[in-house]
């Protein structure tokens, strides 16, 4: 049936008052379905094939052809139309990635909770000397890099951050422990997270030290 | 061509219709390479085969014609005509072996040739006019659909920026940007701020020194400091003319007064 | 292979990171395809199709399928669009866009511009034995039909014309070479650029000859 016939123009030729056989006319509405800027009703499709055209069996036909395709014959109201098949509308969307480097303020904030997770906004803040904008923790989290620990167990329990495993796998890291330079950084003292002066250091969960910075990353809360 | 009408029919009316004609026919003719092509035709022959001497007596005959009717003939025609008519010459005469320059012979071949190509080129425009045309012949999709594109944002952060980050947040108290550290410092400002009001009086010759704000001779910084605004301000009022300054020799304490009006 | 595939999703999900199969990729290819009237390149394709996608072997199999149907997967230069079948035209009169009719001396320029593509103005002005005018160059540069190739490397640098892809979709052409009666005027020595006997031969670029004239289509100077 997808065969070229041979035999068509003869065909054509002497049937110039007859219908055309129906493999013809399921040719014919394809090629008007495809071409027409609009869909197209059974009435224009009788008026624009030959005479004595069945064009609702032709149409039938078609419509079983094109099942399981990457388009379909597609009835709108009235009348037909070709479309994508629907599962593949995403084919129709081109998605333009645009690479932008990280804010200071957000590459900041992730370099905290990486090196002191899990720690709280405040924490945060408290390290940067500066606010942490609620746009900044929501992009890291879009982002997948870093989520919510569990709750610090002190007044207000207040949410903490942890980073995530996609957070290790950007930046190939097996584990946030093997951070370079951390180990260094706080032989340095500079890891020291002292509480300010004169505040009642909010922070005695962070006793738990070191085991608990880590296994924050892997508790789901 | 005509030739014919206008010696057996010399009328006036027969004259102004070929006239006409010619008009009409020199409108319609794309160059006078065209005209050659279509006066070559009249050969029947090959264009292989034409005869250039044939086809150049033919085309300077229009040429004389248009000429005798007062048409107005394009100048590529007269070039041509001229051209021809030098070709006619070559072929016509025995080659003089003293002249330089293509013989008749080629450039016949050439006129030959160019006839043959504008006709191959004529028949493949019309060779490709018939193919299936788009939008005539063949067509296009008619419902199309756009295809969106959505711009997705992809930030990136290398390790390095990483640390750095982090190292910059927990060290930034040891090192600060370094800034000038202003509580020893007398700008040039604050020096001239002093001495304007100073100068009216000073109606004599004055030590630049007593010109220095009080508190800042003690300490060396300040003194330095003080005495380089102080002198630097005096060079700015010396230059808007409001003072001069002299000194003895080199090292000796410089002095100022008020310049007179 | 037209049947739906109930596994369809199924596959889909679990070959999230690989391609998917080809009769799926054929599916995509067709619905991508039908979506657009121009032509839609093979490097188009790659980019909007999953990661690993074989987006020419799935048009081989496309066009295929299409063969002897009411449209047809049309090669376009280096570029696929789908063009209804040429013999079923006389369907498509309420389609027929009006052009505005191409004056003779446009047509012959288009033709010497195919046929000796790169081609010069002064090249078309030899061969026609009559001037250009700005305006007929301008109409087939507006149609689409012709575009600057790269400059001609002689005295001067004059900028020479060459055929375009739209050019090509509008003749059924797959390839610029592919020009009716193209080799037969080749071999007559009809498209070369022999300059008049006794002239200097300014063209001395031109040795470079015939394999340049076709090049010049998708060589992007």
């Amino acid at each position: 049936m997808t065969e070229p016939d041979p035999d068509r123009d003869l065909e054509m030729e002497k049937s110039l008052f007859e219908a055309p056989p129906m493999a013809e006319q399921e040719r014919m509405v394809e090629a008007i379905l495809f071409a027409t800027a609009d869909p197209v009703t059974l009435r224009e499709l009788i008026g624009r094939m030959p005479h004595g055209s069945d064009p609702a069996r032709a149409l039938e036909h078609l419509r079983r052809r094109y099942e399981g395709r990457g388009v379909a014959i597609t009835r709108i109201g009235e009348a037909w139309a070709i479309r994508t098949a629907p599962d593949l509308g995403f084919l129709m969307q081109q998605e333009v990635v645009e690479t932008r480097k990280l804010s200071r303020a957000a590459i900041e904030t992730l370099a905290i909770i990486a090196y002191h997770q899990p720690v709280t906004r405040a924490e945060i803040e408290e390290i940067r000397g500066v606010g942490v904008s609620r746009g900044t923790i929501d992009q890291l989290i879009e982002m997948s890099w870093i989520r919510f620990g569990r709750r610090r167990m002190t007044p207000g329990r207040p949410v903490t951050f942890v980073v995530t495993e996609a957070f290790l796998d950007h930046f190939a890291l097996e584990n946030a422990r093997d951070l370079p330079g951390l180990s260094e950084l706080r032989a340095a003292g500079l890891l020291d997270n002292r509480p300010p002066p004169g505040s009642e250091g909010p922070e005695e969960g962070e006793g738990a030290g070191e085991g608990d910075a880590q296994s924050g990353l892997f508790d789901d809360t | 061509m005509s030739d014919d009408e206008f010696e057996t029919a010399p009328t006036d009316v027969a004259a102004r219709l070929a006239a006409e004609a010619l008009i009409v026919d020199v409108d319609g003719f794309e160059g006078p390479l065209d005209l050659l092509l279509t006066l070559s035709r009249t050969q029947k022959v090959d264009l292989r085969e034409i005869s250039v001497l044939a086809l150049a007596r033919q085309y300077l005959a229009f040429v004389e014609q248009a000429r005798a009717l007062r048409i107005e003939l394009a100048a590529d025609y007269l070039v041509m005509a001229a051209w021809l008519a030098f070709l006619k010459s070559r072929l016509l005469l025995p080659p003089d072996p003293e002249e330089e320059g293509p013989s008749g012979e080629e450039m016949a071949a050439h006129l030959a040739f160019q006839l043959e190509r504008l006709e191959a080129m004529r028949g493949a425009a019309a060779k490709l006019m018939a193919r299936d045309q788009l939008g005539r012949d063949r067509f296009a999709r008619g419902i199309t659909e756009d295809v969106s594109r959505v711009r997705r944002v992809a930030y990136t952060a290398t390790l390095i920026d990483l640390m750095q980050a982090y190292a910059r947040i927990r060290t930034k108290d040891e090192f600060r940007p370094y800034a000038f550290d202003r509580s020893n410092l007398l700008t040039l400002e604050q020096a001239l701020e002093r001495m304007r009001p100073l100068i009216g009086f000073a109606g004599d010759w004055t030590d630049l020194t007593s010109y220095m704000p009080d508190g800042w001779g003690g300490d060396p910084v300040r003194r330095r400091t003080a005495t380089a605004a102080t002198f630097a301000a005096s060079l700015e009022l010396a230059k808007e003319g409001s003072i001069e300054i002299r000194q003895g020799e080199s090292f000796a304490p410089i002095q100022i007064r008020r310049k007179s009006p």
